[in-house]
């Protein structure tokens, strides 16, 4: 049974890594793209927090409880494994910072182009280039 | 209907493939010798970072350099951004002209002041113990620049700028907390040749909590930089888009 | 340098509540952190120190809270599920006499009725509240009052005047 | 099994119901300015009222660091209580200026007043 639901937690999260894939490629609008890429980022995330997760009843997050010896062999017995939550936050805060870029470049390709569809955009860009050569 | 037999088909596939697995997943109960090394030595042990929040140890002291990379690709996408919004300096001039009259009413004004100071308090309450619980400089810092974002919506941007916090100004804090981190980071090359090692010119523990070394100090200068970063991002962006349009002459 | 005390009061208890502990640590960076905030913020949140500061006015908040909760709180919700459940409703936005004049009192009052369920406060101006009331039975604004906030102004009156 | 544990079981649970009916009322109800009603239902019984549930839960509990589980919520909550009528006012507010949803109140002062 608990290894049903943890493969249906994996499979499940590998659909969504896919659908979002999707709607990266498919999608015309540059928005609904970002939104599409910010589903992609997070889904990894989460898929990397899971890898250090572990199937047993107490589980406990990575914090000391007590600052004794006598609670460090029961805490390493529980606790889960904080390798993928450090590398988890580093990766949050690049898919942020890309994020960031990525909003600041629609919103001006908004404001010049005045559309968000990829395929206006490609039409307009030859008009633009040529009114300025006239 | 027919976007309902899409999900149809996707969920009775997942769920057909999650069956299929389940007879040869075994769920993970141990923890990779990695991960087990670091919980060991996180507090206690030869390798110590002084911290008993393990996670922090392991991204300001064990894969430190890491993190310290990640910060400097977390800035250049913020210098991109403001890059790409760049104005010279007349036009930021015209961008700071305005009214500073809060659009909304009363209630919500006087309560987004309350709120303000309540938010500061509480992200650096996140900042500053972020070598104990959950949380550090970059979640504390997010939640710093939620009080400019605040204040920007219920008393317009120029309220902000007129009571000293412009673009400018939020750059140079930000740079105040990168130059931290970098002093923070180099500091013990002087004394004993390791670049981002903690332990032992850094007090371990003062005021009877484990500060864990520079970890409190990296935190702090992060939270600085994130807050002061995010608040010029969204001071760019609160610009009224008409303005930008005059500035790049786009007529529609 | 007017407000810097009580903003940093309020502060530092937010900063200890939300930490949660009382070491010496928590404590020092406590005050580092609420007086920044005080000077920061301060002379934009208090008008009046003494005020500000008063132990009594801070009683009649704690009442206040503990009643509206109990009582106003209650009797809302329980009165506005019933009409999820019977359709029973009848909307309109109606006028409400207000007699407190701080900034504070008038908003206190306001969030008061916006967070019963039923009424929601859509503007404020000089004299009146604006209130989208669910259920409408009477338009004169002072038997609205009457039934919407007569309660809440008497307290706020206590705490914030 | 302490009264404070109980005291926060109750309200996490009052919380959980008074979400169903928030739900219910949004589906339910016609426009805009009634639905806010539901959404109040939501915001303070379905999200204030569990936090401070959660808040007394974590008190009568034994888990480490339980203070700051418990503060951290009561200070959200505050804050929820706080911000959520500032929204809700907002909206309202918003809705109405734009004259964006079309409904028939049986009186509306507002609008004679802005006249």
């Amino acid at each position: 049974m608990i290894s049903l639901l943890w493969s249906i937690t994996i499979v499940s999260l590998l659909a969504t890594l896919i659908i979002s894939v999707y709607g990266i490629v498919a999608k015309p609008n540059l928005v609904k793209k970002l939104i599409a890429l910010t589903i992609f980022g997070d889904t990894a995330n989460v898929l990397v927090v899971l890898l250090g997760y572990r199937v047993i009843y107490p589980v406990k997050p990575p914090i000391l409880p007590e600052l004794s010896k006598r609670a460090l062999g029961e805490f390493v017995k529980t606790a889960v494994d904080p390798l993928p939550q450090a590398l988890v936050i580093t990766a949050v805060v690049i898919g942020m910072a890309v994020n960031i870029l990525i909003a600041f470049a629609v919103i001006q390709i908004y404001r010049i182009y005045g559309t968000l569809d990829v395929r206006e955009v490609g039409k307009t860009l030859p008009e633009l280039l040529r009114r300025e050569e006239a | 209907m027919k976007r309902l037999t899409g999900l149809l088909t996707i969920l009775i596939i997942t769920l057909g493939v999650a069956i299929y697995l389940a007879q040869n997943i075994i769920p993970p109960e141990n923890l990779h010798p990695l991960g087990e090394y670091y919980l060991e030595n996180s507090y206690f042990g030869e390798h110590s970072a002084k911290s008993p929040e393990v996670v922090t140890s392991i991204l300001w002291d064990y894969r430190g350099v890491d993190t310290l990379f990640e910060t400097a690709v977390f800035f250049l996408a913020i210098i991109g951004s403001l890059t790409i919004f760049r104005l010279n300096r007349e036009q930021s001039e015209e961008a700071k002209q305005g009214e500073p009259k809060p659009q909304l009413p009363e209630p919500v004004v006087v309560v987004t002041k309350l709120t303000v100071a309540m938010i500061l308090a509480v992200s650096a309450s996140i900042a500053l113990h972020g070598q104990l619980t959950p949380g550090g400089g970059f979640q504390g810092g997010s939640a710093l620049a939620v009080a400019p974002l605040l204040v920007i919506a219920a008393y317009t941007k120029y309220a902000l700028e007129k009571n000293g916090l412009d673009k400018t100004r939020a750059i140079i804090i930000r740079s105040i907390g990168l130059l931290g981190i970098a002093l923070t980071a180099l500091t013990p090359l002087l004394v004993s040749g390791y670049i981002m090692q903690n332990q032992p010119i850094f007090p371990g523990e003062a005021l009877g909590v484990p500060l864990g070394g520079s970890l409190v100090l990296y935190n702090l200068f992060e939270y600085l930089a994130v807050g002061a970063g995010f608040t010029a991002v969204f001071l760019l962006l609160s610009i009224p888009e008409e303005k930008f349009k005059k500035f790049l002459g786009v007529r529609r | 340098m007017r407000g810097v005390v009580a903003t940093a009061l309020l502060a530092f208890i937010t900063y200890i509540i939300f930490t949660g502990s009382l070491t010496p640590y928590d404590l020092v960076t406590g005050v580092i952190v609420g007086v920044a905030i005080g000077l920061l913020v301060g002379r934009f949140l208090v008008e009046n120190d003494a005020k500000a500061l008063n132990p009594v006015r801070w009683a009649w908040g704690l009442v206040y809270f503990l009643w509206y909760f109990l009582v106003a709180e209650v009797k809302a919700h329980a009165d506005v599920m019933r009409r999820i459940i019977t359709g029973d409703i009848e909307p309109g936005i109606v006028k409400v006499p207000l007699k407190v004049k701080s900034e504070y009192a008038r908003t206190l009052v306001a969030n008061s009725i916006t967070n019963t369920p039923g009424t929601v406060v859509v503007d404020v101006d000089e004299d009146y509240l604006y209130v989208n009331w669910i259920n409408v039975t009477t338009d004169e604004p002072e038997e609205a009052k009457k039934e919407i906030c007569e309660e809440f102004e008497k307290y706020a009156e206590r705490i914030f005047e | 099994m302490n009264i404070l544990f109980l005291l926060g079981a109750i309200l996490v649970t009052i919380g959980g119901i008074c979400d169903l009916f928030g739900a219910i009322g949004l589906l339910k109800f016609p426009n805009f300015y009634v639905r806010l009603h539901a959404a109040t239902i939501g915001t303070i019984g379905g999200a204030a009222i569990p936090l401070f549930g959660v808040a007394l839960l974590a008190l009568g509990t034994n888990i480490p660091h339980k203070h700051a589980i418990a503060g951290a919520s009561l200070i959200t909550g505050i804050i929820t209580l706080l911000a959520a009528p500032a929204g809700a006012t907002a909206l309202a507010y918003a809705a109405h200026k734009t004259n964006a949803v079309e409904w028939k109140p049986k009186i509306d002062h507002l609008k004679e007043a802005r006249k």
